[in-house]
């Protein structure tokens, strides 16, 4: 079991680090994705670990949860993308302190 | 295979199911109702969902039977992951209520002469031909109201969310929405999509930390239900890296929402953006579900290892109170600065989240820790409510003037105005005889009680500077003559419901600040959480 | 009673905020003058010698244990008389003082009465601390909203004064809901505090925090700095609400509050606080007497009174108290009538600045008059009041230490020389042209034009040109000047209110036993001619 | 189900063989049927040379593929280009592992079922499989690096996922009627009726979305020759194109094994031959029929092929999305209620009525509903809210025909009139 | 012996399969005779366009059928389970499941009235 833990909370990292560092929204975006689905691994695999089947069903969620935030996600990105010429999140800077 | 046939409360849900059935319908009047027509349907379909779900909310609450030998009232319902007590139901007035003022403001037409705040076409790009042409056509996304209100929907179902699993879906129905409304503003349109951005990738990001939380204390618990949790908690077993680890993270999803420090990086961005009718529904409604959930999660599932978690909001409290206060004090923009106050807002609020004691050392005609904090949210709800939308009037060539020196000298041209707003500051500043006053009366009583006095000395600093900012406002209304070349802002004229609105809060706030006794009482009536 | 007491100002508060804004002044007049008779109706009802009375009390927040509790015992009752007289004064010394916008001038003036009145005759620490507060706000508008250029600064400098301390109360405030709840039922009638048993290390922090908020309000040395720059701008009616109201609820919250609820604790901190009070005294005289704008000067004169207030409080005798609570009536009086005599100056001359002034004497004679009577009532002349106070408290210093009763008696000496040396700067020697034949207060006086003219040598038209003291302005600060007269020969009726309360004050709670001053002493005093 | 899982390796390792052998060789076949039966529809002859019949034309055809110069056209993704055949092919081939071909037999000495393995939710894993064999495609296409195959590769994924909605929707019917998503399981339950039968809705949905679902005619957009030249592969030559052809047709039988299993009974004997041949279904004889049935549906796939034009793209998808869906979503409801219906004992008596009642209602109401909405769409074409979209002259009213084939009616003098109204 | 290990193996036999017959042909039987015009991308003879980096953007049409894509999909996934489990749900699960699909169907006929659906 716990090596799958392990890989979760790996690829929760990544995830992590990619959206701390990466500029481009939508790969920002992906790693937020990422981090997601660590969590589900996560929650399979606890669920095998505890012998219920509470954390498969928080999978099934957590996917359309996902699957929605992918659409409002990329909807955003998206006019902004359009109206900047640049999917970074550098050049969104007008809101400044 | 054994199954059990689940079963749904729905005479005690009603008032979910009733906003998410008008947010439904809301769509299909998207979909099937001619567009001339639409804003109208839309706007009375949401209040009336509103209204009636206040309505179904209150004979819940009345109806609501005592448990535990009266220490809470309620009862842990859909097979335990929807939990009807009493916070919960008072949090549902809440939300509701700011929805309704938040309805309330988004149908405002008059101020933008006969067009909603909202963009006419969010897909056009800002500056285009297409743009120009959904403005002249007078078009605007009367989408609007399925959206707030899937978003109120989200709010009430996320403080009574009884497992991890609910709260989180419950978390990201409330989000979503509140991403999208934020992207569209009919003015300032790339500061709003901006502000989308942000808030959706932060706001994703944190989730995404919330649901690890919630994967880990799964795995500690083996299961999703508060009250397992606890029970396991009380136990001991499992391991407790886990648990810690997911109280961090969990913690990280709740304190982004509510804005606290060191996640409060989107608050001003985001309130700046954000069409301000959103501001004011969102600023309120977020803090008072994100609020009613970090109780619950808090107070329920790990209240037994009060001390694993209470160092940690000590000092996000302390951060959180001074940040916001010392940073407020520097911003040019009337909402900036609203958000920045939010943010100390936040911290005085975990002042009294830190209040929470053992029910045993709890003397009890005394104000609990869970009182104090919903008189709080209550208080300061109304009041930010009624400060942006005090700002939604003030106007110049180009929409709203959220600027700094645009305000100079308001109070000589518009005191009724000016007046309000200045009273409502007075309010979020704590000054006696407004309902803010008792809020942080409650809070730091509260706080102070639990041996917290150190939060409380700071608390009681940062109030001190806020203040300051906050009559910097006043002055610069009241006391400031503008320069003759300076460009000043005037106040528009609002449609009824706004006036109204505005006009309700500062009663409330007023009456609250005067006579708080019954809606405390009714804090303290509404009982413990139920297990 | 004494809810229509507060109510009646309040409402007419109300009123003038809504009614046309021409008949704002007379109706804030008549207002002002009912509340004033219902005062005196409540000083005939009082019945000298027992303790708080005409109480009202109803819950008002029970899950705080707060009550909504009035009443008034011979402390609060001076007060209460202090406040409605100088309330219609004022507003009939300050006639254009509103001008600019006479409704809310005379609305936050009413709320501003109303509120002190509040303070005066709360009996339950919540209402005491929520009034207390509340005074900020008509003040601030007061402050901000009338007076001369750069009034916003100091308006804003005031607040951010008051509620600093205010918000340090408010700490300790629910320290004391945290210690009452501990020991049962919260609750904050000063009644139940009094019996409240707090362990000593508590008491001193809690004593702290109710001391640092009202050496704010009643300026005591390190914490004064607001008091002369609010009064320099303010316009002399608000000063002396200021000054001669407002500040009275310091030493009022000394006495009331900090011996009352922490004796033990106010003992512990004398020393430092008799330092305190003894430095306020001399410092205030001494700067003082270096000011050239009359209003500042004023202001820092009640500094050193105010020290000596805290010093009668603080040396625990009767003596002492009875003393404090006179010599708060007295300052009120004398002070008031100094600033809005100061007034009439001002407007006539269109400046503040004494170095402006000179050679007033024989073109306003009354005026001269009047300023010389307040200003020998300040520096406590005997045969005025304000020497019967003064004394009793040098006798009470001189018992607790005989540096202390030095050090107060060298603040008199420079009081003697502040207020001398003020009248023959501005009422003898060569005169100026008026700056500003002024009309609206404050906004002239360019301070260059000052220097301009001072070499213009004086010629009699121009005197001539200035105006003695209308009957108005007569009339508003005869009375004043009428009491500070009176009470200076015939004390005895203040002492007779204000010893039943010092004597049961320091019997009760702080357990000092000593006999009450009796107006023998005073008279002794006057035989032998000790004091100056 | 607890059948699966206990084979020998051995066992194992000779079923994989077996099924990779018939698959190739299957395809092999098929290609050679595909061009004989469309050659005799067209009056040809089709190949004939290579062996009997010509059956070894394909084996020739994929030889000549491996002698082929193999290119790598210089805009490609090197990496992506190699690598997309390959990952169009595996999915082909391991969606086979759960397709029963027949009942527990007795295999080389030991018991076992004609089928590699099975899980509990087997068609599930065959869905998420051949999904996978769509990044082959649009991997292929997207590295290409040329406007054809791109657009060749969207194309194709488009239409792949659009009706991988319509096929999934139409199997959740008979999920409900087998109490199961394990084919073996599934098969069990149609020993007396098939589910094509008492399920036609939900098994003629999933006849045409499997058609579209493979990038068949008419639904082969993805390689319409006249605009794509030749789709997602018109970059690739020798084997990469062929293992691109080879997964196609494996695809094809794939899908064609699916419906066998899922509406056709699987490997049970076809007209109740069962009935007085008990041993029709033991043995090794319900191959046959399994192969029989995935044999018809081939050739229902040539069939469609020799017989249909092309569809227009906008036509295949709101076919795909408007009406393939919504009825499939329809009927899936429907199935649901009538189950209720008979175990809580509704269709008893004087109920029916009632019942009947409310789904005359209901049936009306959809009327409507889907009319308001075709109505609106007509309307709406002002449609502030299209973002991206650029403006299109509206359909004629004849429908999809429309240009050459109109002038052929001119006698019908309505039809003038729209072709005036096409032209106006 | 695991439900899931053949699969691997089948997968293993057609990959070697695949990369095999690729090598052979690529590197061991089949001709290399390059020359420029081959290594074009094939535009019907014409100069190729050159490609932008990455293949360009898609046009926005795809991403809305990709999101609708996996709407339906989630809804298709909650429905196995449910149809499985059919009738031990019986009338609640009916219930639910009704205004689950209305639920989506709303939304469906949002998309298809915003011209989502419309291909142009």
């Amino acid at each position: 079991m716990t090596e799958y833990v392990v890989l979760s909370s790996i690829l929760f990292t990544i995830g992590a680090v990619g959206v701390l560092v990466r500029r481009n929204a939508i790969v920002v975006f992906m790693c937020v994705e990422l981090m997601l689905n660590a969590s589900n691994l996560a929650l399979v695999a606890f669920a095998k670990q505890h012998g219920n089947l509470e954390g498969q069903v928080a999978a099934f969620f957590v996917m359309v949860v996902a699957a929605a935030e992918v659409v409002v996600g990329l909807a955003i990105i998206m006019t902004i993308f359009r109206s900047r010429r640049s999917a970074s999140v550098d050049d969104a800077s007008l809101l400044k302190f | 295979m054994d199954y059990i046939k689940p079963t749904l409360e729905y005479a005690e849900l009603s008032p979910l199911f009733i906003v998410f059935g008008v947010a439904i319908v809301g769509v299909v009047v998207e979909a099937f109702v001619a567009r001339q027509r639409r804003h109208v349907v839309q706007v009375a379909l949401a209040s009336a969902g509103v209204v009636g779900a206040l309505v179904a909310t209150v004979i819940v609450g009345i109806n609501l039977d005592e448990v535990g030998g009266g220490a809470g009232r309620g009862f842990v319902g859909a097979e335990g992951s929807i939990v009807v007590d009493g916070p919960a139901v008072y949090l549902w007035g809440l939300v509701l209520v700011a929805a309704l003022a938040g309805v309330a403001l988004f149908s405002e037409r008059r101020l933008e002469a006969g067009v909603p705040a909202f963009a006419g076409q969010a897909a056009a790009l800002p500056g285009s031909e297409g743009e120009r042409e959904a403005s002249t056509a007078g078009l605007a996304h009367s989408e609007v109201y399925p959206l707030v209100m899937f978003a109120v929907g989200g709010m009430m179902l996320f403080p009574a969310s009884g497992d991890l699993l609910t709260m989180f879906v419950a978390l990201e129905v409330l989000s979503l929405p509140l991403y999208l409304l934020c992207g569209l503003a009919r003015r300032r349109r790339l500061l709003s999509q901006e502000a989308a951005l942000k808030y959706f990738l932060l706001g994703a990001f944190s989730s995404g930390f919330f649901l690890y939380g919630v994967a880990l204390v799964y795995g500690y618990a083996g299961s999703m239900d508060l009250g397992a949790i606890h029970d396991s908690v009380v136990a001991g077993t499992g391991n407790r890296v886990l648990l810690l680890l997911g109280i961090a993270m969990l913690s990280v999803g709740l304190l982004f929402k509510v804005g606290a420090v060191p996640f409060q990086a989107w608050t001003p961005d985001v309130y700046q953006g954000a069409p301000t009718a959103v501001t004011a529904f969102m600023s309120a409604a977020t803090k008072i579900a994100a609020f009613g959930a970090l109780l619950r999660l808090y107070y329920v599932a790990f209240g037994a290892n009060r001390w694993d978690w209470q160092p940690m909001l000590w000092v996000v409290a302390i951060l959180t109170m001074l940040l916001g206060a010392v940073l407020a004090c520097v911003q040019s923009d009337v909402k900036r600065m609203l958000a920045y106050s939010a943010i100390a807002h936040t911290g005085f609020l975990l002042t009294g989240v830190l209040g929470v004691r053992a029910a045993t050392d709890l003397t009890d005609d005394q104000v609990t820790s869970l009182q104090a904090v919903l008189f709080y949210l209550t208080t300061y709800g109304i009041a930010s409510v009624g400060a942006f939308a005090v700002v939604t009037l003030v106007r110049d060539t180009n929409g709203e003037a959220p600027s700094f020196s645009r305000w100079t000298g308001l109070g000589k041209r518009s005191p009724v105005v000016a007046g309000v707003f200045a009273f409502f500051l007075l309010s979020m500043a704590g000054i006696p005889l407004t309902a803010g006053f008792i809020g942080k009366w409650a809070v730091f009583t509260v706080a102070m009680s639990a041996g917290a006095w150190p939060v409380v000395l700071v608390a009681i600093a940062a109030s001190i500077i806020s203040v300051y900012f906050y009559i910097r406002y006043i002055r610069l209304m009241f006391f400031t003559d503008p320069a003759p070349d300076q460009v000043v802002a005037t106040v528009g004229t609002p449609s009824l419901f706004t006036s109204v609105t505005i006009g309700l809060c500062a009663l409330v706030t007023l009456v609250l600040g005067i006579v708080p006794g019954p809606v405390l009482e009714l804090c303290a009536q509404v009982g413990d959480f139920v297990r | 009673m004494l809810t229509t007491l507060i109510l009646v100002p309040l409402v007419g508060a109300v009123l003038i905020a809504f009614l046309p804004a021409a008949s704002a002044r007379s109706i804030a007049l008549g207002v002002a003058a009912g509340t004033l008779g219902l005062g005196v109706a409540t000083a005939v009802l009082f019945d000298v010698g027992k303790g708080m009375q005409l109480t009202e009390q109803v819950s008002w927040i029970e899950s705080f244990g707060v009550h909504y509790a009035l009443g008034v015992d011979g402390l609060g009752l001076l007060m209460v008389l202090l406040t409605v007289v100088i309330t219609p004064v004022v507003m009939l010394a300050g006639w254009h003082e509103g001008d600019e916008s006479p409704r809310s001038y005379y609305a936050w003036m009413l709320a501003l009465e109303a509120l002190s009145l509040a303070v005066f005759c709360a009996t339950d620490v919540f209402l005491f601390y929520v009034v207390f507060e509340a005074t900020l706000i008509p003040a601030y508008f007061l402050i901000g909203g009338f007076g001369k250029e750069g009034r916003g600064a100091a308006a804003m400098k005031f607040l951010m004064f008051q509620l600093a301390g205010g918000l340090v109360l408010l700490a300790s405030v629910i320290g004391l809901y945290v210690v009452s709840a501990q020991q049962g039922a919260p609750s904050y009638l000063l009644s139940d505090l009094e019996k409240l048993d707090i362990s000593t290390e508590a008491g001193r922090w809690l004593f702290l925090g109710f001391f640092i908020a009202f050496a704010i309000k009643a300026p005591l040395f390190p914490v004064h700095t607001w008091l002369a720059d609010t009064t320099e701008k303010a316009t002399p009616g608000v000063s002396v609400m200021l000054v001669c109201v407002l500040d009275k609820i310091g030493t009022f919250g000394m006495l009331r509050f900090c011996l009352g609820i922490f004796p033990e604790a106010s003992q512990w901190a004398t020393p430092v606080v008799v330092t305190l009070a003894v430095i306020s005294i001399i410092y205030g005289a001494l700067v003082a007497i270096a000011q050239d704008d009359v209003l500042r000067l004023i202001g820092l004169t009640s500094l050193s009174h105010f020290g000596f207030i805290t010093l009668g409080i603080f040396v625990f005798s009767t003596q002492g108290s009875s003393g404090a609570i006179l010599y708060m009536v007295n300052h009120g009086i004398g002070t008031a009538a100094l600033f809005l005599v100061a007034g009439y100056l001002i407007r006539r001359r269109g400046t503040t600045l004494i170095s402006q002034m000179g050679g007033l004497e024989k073109a306003t004679p009354i005026l001269a008059g009047m300023t010389l009577i307040a200003g020998l009532a300040t520096l406590g002349l005997p045969g005025l009041s304000p020497f019967v106070s003064e004394f009793l408290v040098l006798l009470a210093a001189f018992d607790y230490a005989w540096w202390v009763g030095i050090a107060a008696v060298t603040g008199i000496v420079l009081a003697a020389i502040y207020v001398l040396w003020m009248y023959q700067r501005i009422f003898t020697g060569p005169g100026h042209e008026p700056v500003v034949t002024g009309d609206a207060h404050g906004h002239g006086a360019p301070s260059g034009a000052g220097t301009k003219t001072k070499t213009a040598t004086r010629t009699e038209v121009e005197v001539e040109v200035i105006p003695d003291a209308t009957p108005r302005e007569i009339l508003a600060v005869a009375p004043l000047l009428v009491a500070l007269v009176v009470f200076g020969f015939f004390p005895q009726p203040l002492l007779d209110i204000s010893n039943p309360y010092a004597e049961n004050l320091l019997r009760n709670q702080v357990g000092v036993q000593d006999d009450p001053p009796q107006v023998g002493d005073v008279e002794h005093s006057y035989a032998s001619g000790e004091g100056h | 189900m607890q059948a699966f899982g206990r084979d020998t390796w051995w066992v194992v390792g000779l079923k994989v063989l077996l099924i990779f052998l018939i698959l190739v060789l299957l395809t092999l076949f098929n290609i050679w049927w595909e061009r004989r039966v469309v050659a005799r529809m067209q009056h040809r002859i089709g190949p004939n040379v290579n062996g009997p019949f010509g059956l070894l034309q394909s084996l020739a055809d994929g030889a000549k593929l491996m002698f082929k110069e193999d290119i790598l056209p210089k805009a490609a993704d090197k990496v992506v280009f190699i690598l997309a055949p390959i990952l169009a092919v595996i999915p082909a081939f391991v969606t086979f592992s759960v397709i029963p071909f027949g009942p527990e037999v007795n295999f080389f000495g030991q018991r076992t079922p004609l089928q590699l393995t099975d899980m509990p939710m087997a068609v599930l894993f065959v869905m998420a499989i051949a999904s996978i064999g769509i990044y082959g495609i649009v991997l292929g296409g997207w590295s290409s690096g040329s406007t054809y195959s791109l657009l060749g590769g969207l194309r194709s994924s488009a239409q792949m996922i659009s009706y991988e909605v319509a096929m999934g929707l139409s199997l959740v019917s008979v999920f409900l009627y087998a109490g199961s998503m394990s084919t073996s399981e599934i098969v069990a339950a149609q020993d007396d009726l098939w589910f094509g039968l008492i399920l036609i809705p939900s098994f003629v949905i999933y006849t045409i979305s499997m058609v579209g679902e493979t990038n068949r005619a008419p639904f082969d957009l993805p390689e319409a020759e006249g605009e794509l030249v030749g789709g997602f592969h018109t970059e690739y030559s020798s084997i990469k194109f062929a293992l691109f052809f080879l997964a196609e047709y494996v695809n094809m039988a794939t899908v064609s094994a699916l419906a066998t299993t899922l509406f056709l009974g699987g490997w049970h004997a076809p007209f109740w031959i069962d009935e007085f041949w008990a041993g029709a279904n033991q043995g090794y004889w319900p191959v046959l029929w399994f192969f029989g049935k995935v044999l018809f549906f081939i050739f229902g796939f040539i069939w469609l092929r020799g017989s249909l034009p092309r569809m227009r793209y906008d036509q295949f998808m709101a076919l795909g999305w408007k009406i393939l869906i919504p009825i499939s979503l329809v009927w899936t409801l429907a199935v649901a209620t009538l189950r209720v219906a008979r175990t809580e004992g509704w269709l008893e008596g004087d109920n029916v009525p009632v019942v009947i009642g409310v789904a005359a209602v209901l049936v009306l109401a959809l009327f409507f509903f889907g009319g308001s909405d075709k109505a609106a769409a007509a309307a709406d074409v002002d449609a502030a809210a299209r973002p991206g979209g650029f403006p299109t002259p509206p359909m004629p009213a004849g429908g999809a025909v429309r240009g050459a084939a109109a002038p052929l009616v001119f006698d019908s003098p309505a039809r003038v009139s729209t072709v005036a109204g096409e032209e106006a | 012996m695991d439900l899931y290990t053949p699969v691997l193996v089948l997968a293993a036999l057609a990959a070697i399969f695949a990369i095999g017959s690729i090598a052979t042909s690529a590197f061991v039987i089949g001709p290399r005779r390059y020359n420029r015009a081959k290594l074009d991308s094939y535009e019907c003879g014409i100069e190729p366009t050159p490609q932008p980096v990455g293949g360009g953007r898609f046009p926005v049409k795809y991403y809305i059928i990709a999101m609708l894509f996996i709407v339906f999909d989630i809804e298709i996934i909650f429905l196995y389970p449910w149809a499985v489990n059919f009738d031990a749900m019986a009338v609640f699960g009916l219930v639910e499941m009704v205004l689950f699909v209305a639920t989506v169907f709303v939304a469906y006929a949002y998309v298809w009235r915003r011209g989502g659906l419309d291909w142009d």
